[in-house]
């Protein structure tokens, strides 16, 4: 399946054949209205070859892994570990060890918090994020900052809303900071802060680095090794595979000096009476019976992922976000938040609409078929900067086309008619 | 893309609704918001000697639904006893909206209904 | 589908027609050997309607839950919430906000032993577990015992590995009691621990219940407000459902004063850049993105439970107990772990045969098609106690069959052979 | 039922090895626990002067392919130079036992293997 899209380097996304990939594409959400999906960011839809995965492994071989000795056993725990060594693989990971399969994104990030966070933040510490941060890469910070006194430092944005690396050098001035923890793409504006600066800057000044990549994974490759990073995580939802499962990537180093979060079995080597002593890695952070399909289904997403011409699919998200600056902008009222220019930002588009509150835009927007977020995407820190409650969002995946822009045009347009003031 | 819960009497009581506005000295007030979309509504009332809402004002920001539903409620609170008003529950309220609303956006809708409820909480409190 | 299975009190089960319900049973595992599944204390099969509603969440409505306003995501808020009630209504629970989606089992008790525990717990109190407890009771709280001062203790079995009240009640003797933490059904030997007079006794002395149900809620249903426990866990893939979602029950009185372990989206009201409200319940102890379609397949395996006839069950795995004791107990060296009585266990019989090996015998049962457990079933102290390092375990559902263990005592005869010194 | 991983050359090896047993003055033994079903395994060995194992033996509980494995390796080892036995990796094993091992198996298949890795290990430091 993923072969259909492999068109060759150079040629385009065959964007009909990636949509015929993905069921609800196409369909009609009430009589005589067809989807147009402008939500991927909050979940990315599946492509059959994911869905067939997890029926598959529940309907054929609906076994508990690990130590189970009889053949659907075996075969569970060589597709759920095998789904481990593509995720390995897809972010250039060669130690399978290294990752950590959780719920998602916020358990990732809180597994650092809370193990890493103990281990290593002392009074006085500092541990940087910046106004551009989804929650799930703030309120675990907040909970473990106020647990050991460290502080939490923010990386103000610049007027025009991009990540700001003077102001983000300046927060190491008095040599505190000891952990930077850093959106790979704004879940809002779709802006991606300069990570390898990120990156090489904190680490040379000591610092440990967090990737949070659940936006930018379904849009571009995260190279784990080369960057260097010290922790990185995502959520399988958002990048076509299930719910229920999502990565963490830590440095073994730091893994083997972190304590486990969650006791249980599977992360023990030996349980006496009123002491346990720890399984190797990964085991010792995945407690009880992991989320057995979920995974599967994310080896599934990853084999879907590699068989795609990435620069083909980059080509035709740059088209969509730049069609979509273009034909949106030019809607009476229509207020981009974040840089009008499209360089340096992902298929995302969090705007406003004057005199229109995001909530009647999304519900009216539905009555024809287009789905887009309205609120504040758990970006309120954001919010508050941008001096407003809520906001609107689309965004935009691999499967998404400008003719459907088009329509979310001129959908726009009517709603300013229709919510005229008469 | 018609909705009918966008009519225009529903927009009416949203950009011209009469109970935008204070009072000069209110019996019991009560201020809301909903966090998910930063709608906000607050709200006064008088209340008469014989147990009957006098008047009923609101202010707010926010959504069509969350500041329509707050005017349509108040038009039909004025003269009510608070009994009645205390009475009043989520499926009255979208029935006087006059359209079914999702989960989602009943959060908006009953915004106005909760800061009512509240503010008239206190004076009923023996009969809730 | 679920219809189609119950046929009036009284009648019995007609296991042809719940079989027919289970895709991988009376397939073959390979060429010319079907299927004999007795692993389903690790993991349960899944019916069809289970497969079914995760597929069609996936493919029909793979949106986000939570505040989005397109149809989509309505409809997935609808159906996870909906599971919700299914779940409560299953679990004689009135208010769906006492229900919480976690991973499992295993991280319903962390959530208890590190949120309840750290609020609840001072040096010297101590929590009560019994020698029969599957490590998800145990290790979490080890870890809380440790990290407030408490201590642990084990309620010791009797001889005939029995659950022994009077040892339960010596416990209580210095009035430090302050949790007792208990299996409803031990997943070695299937016994089931005097939970209605468990939960009496320690609420009366003032002590708080935790019921792990991961065994027994397949078997029997969990009367959590009737029982009147403080807490109770489950997970979804041992009652037929999906992996990655399980439930932890708490009374509301508990969870609000409880403190949430992850932090993130959802489970917030609103972030301030160094300070976070916490959300009501059940969304306070949901961060980030649930396993939406694993719950709502949990929903659908509800709707199976509460579609069979309970009665007719409950007779159906007690003649599968009773048959497999009989001829099972009558393989040559042949011992079975715990008592030789049915009276007061589940359907799960734990076993050695002399001279053999669990793991030679669970690898050359698979052989013939057959599943069974071998190792320490993640309960190290109960093997302990038992003096084995591990055990062999076959566990059965309301879709095995008698003659399904008159084959397993056929093969387990030939292996005996089979290993023979020659 | 039949399995040829079980067949009468490696049950033999279970049963009767004639590597099981102690050394009088071991130059390096080991002891390893596989905790998921406490398998046990003790070897010792005596290297001569030329840098090659003199004898091996071994001693533990467990599964047959923990026990038969370790006693088809110290059967192959036996007379091996130190270095050549260092060499040997997971692979070479199965090859020993002839037949593919699944993962779960894999454990009890290398339990005495890595024995005597670690055994050897000290006096082979300089090479690995
Ligand atoms: C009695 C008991 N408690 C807890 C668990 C842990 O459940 P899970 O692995 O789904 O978290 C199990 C199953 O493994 C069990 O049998
Ligand atoms: C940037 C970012 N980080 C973290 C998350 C949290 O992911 P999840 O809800 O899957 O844990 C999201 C998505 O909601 C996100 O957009």
């Amino acid at each position: 399946m993923a072969d259909a899209v492999v068109s060759g380097v150079g040629a385009g996304l065959d964007v009909e054949r990636v949509r015929a990939d993905f069921p609800p594409l196409g369909e009609e959400v009430r009589p005589g209205v067809s989807l147009r999906y402008f939500d991927s960011a909050a979940t990315a839809l599946k492509p059959r070859s994911v869905i067939e995965a997890v029926r598959e492994c529940m309907a054929e071989y609906p076994a508990n892994v690990h130590r189970g000795l009889h053949v659907l056993s075996e075969r569970a725990t060589e597709a759920f570990e095998g789904a481990r060594m593509k995720v390995a693989a897809y972010l250039g990971v060669d130690d399978p060890a290294q990752l950590i399969f959780t719920r998602g994104t916020t358990e990732a990030i809180n597994l650092v918090a809370r193990s890493w966070g103990k281990l290593s933040l002392r009074p006085g510490d500092a541990i940087v994020v910046s106004e551009l941060e989804h929650h799930a890469n703030l309120v675990p910070w907040q909970m473990i900052a106020r647990e050991t006194g460290a502080e939490l430092r923010y990386v103000e944005l610049t007027e025009e809303l991009e990540y700001d690396l003077d102001a983000f050098d300046r927060l190491f001035d008095d040599g505190r900071v000891r952990m930077v923890a850093t959106t790979g793409m704004s879940n809002v504006t779709g802006i991606r802060p300069p990570i390898e600066e990120i990156v090489r800057r904190s680490r040379e000044r000591g610092a440990r680095v967090l990737i949070d990549a659940a936006q930018s994974l379904a849009h571009e490759r995260l190279d784990v090794a080369g960057l260097g990073v010290d922790f990185a995580a995502f959520s399988a939802h958002k990048v076509f595979g299930p719910t229920g499962v999502g990565v963490l990537y830590g440095r073994r180093e730091h893994l083997e000096a972190m304590e486990p979060v969650l006791g249980g079995g599977n992360m023990v080597l030996r349980v006496e009476r009123h002491r346990a002593v720890w399984n190797e890695l990964p085991d010792k952070f995945e407690a009880g019976t992991p989320p057995i399909a979920e995974a599967i289904g994310l080896g599934a997403a990853v084999d879907y992922l590699e068989g795609l011409d990435h620069q083909a699919v980059a080509r035709h998200e740059r088209a969509l976000i730049e069609h979509a600056h273009q034909v949106l902008g030019a809607v009476e009222g229509f207020r981009i938040l974040g840089p009008r220019s499209t360089a340096g930002k992902g298929p995302i588009v969090g705007f406003t609409l004057d005199g229109t509150h995001p909530h009647d835009l999304s519900h009216l927007l539905d009555r024809s078929g287009v789905a887009i977020r309205a609120g504040h995407h758990c970006a309120m820190p954001l919010h508050a900067r941008l001096g407003i409650p809520a906001s609107a969002r689309a965004s935009f995946a691999l499967y998404n086309t400008t003719e459907e822009i088009d329509h979310l045009a001129g959908a726009l347009g009517s709603i300013k008619g229709l919510l005229r003031r008469r | 893309m018609d909705d009918p819960l966008y009519r225009e009497e529903i927009l009416d009581h949203y950009y011209s609704s009469p109970y935008r506005g204070r009072i000069e000295r209110p019996d019991c007030v009560c201020d809301l918001e909903n966090p998910f979309c930063g709608d906000q509504i607050h709200v006064e009332l008088t209340v008469g000697d014989d147990d009957r809402i006098k008047e009923i004002r609101f202010d707010g920001k926010g959504c069509v639904i969350s500041q329509a539903s707050t005017s349509v409620l108040a038009e039909h609170l004025e003269g009510a006893s608070v009994e009645e008003a205390l009475k009043l529950g989520p499926a009255d309220v979208v029935k006087l909206l006059g359209m079914p609303l999702t989960p989602t956006r009943m959060k908006c809708g009953l915004l106005g209904w909760k800061a009512i409820q509240q503010a008239l909480k206190p004076r009923g409190a023996a009969t809730v």
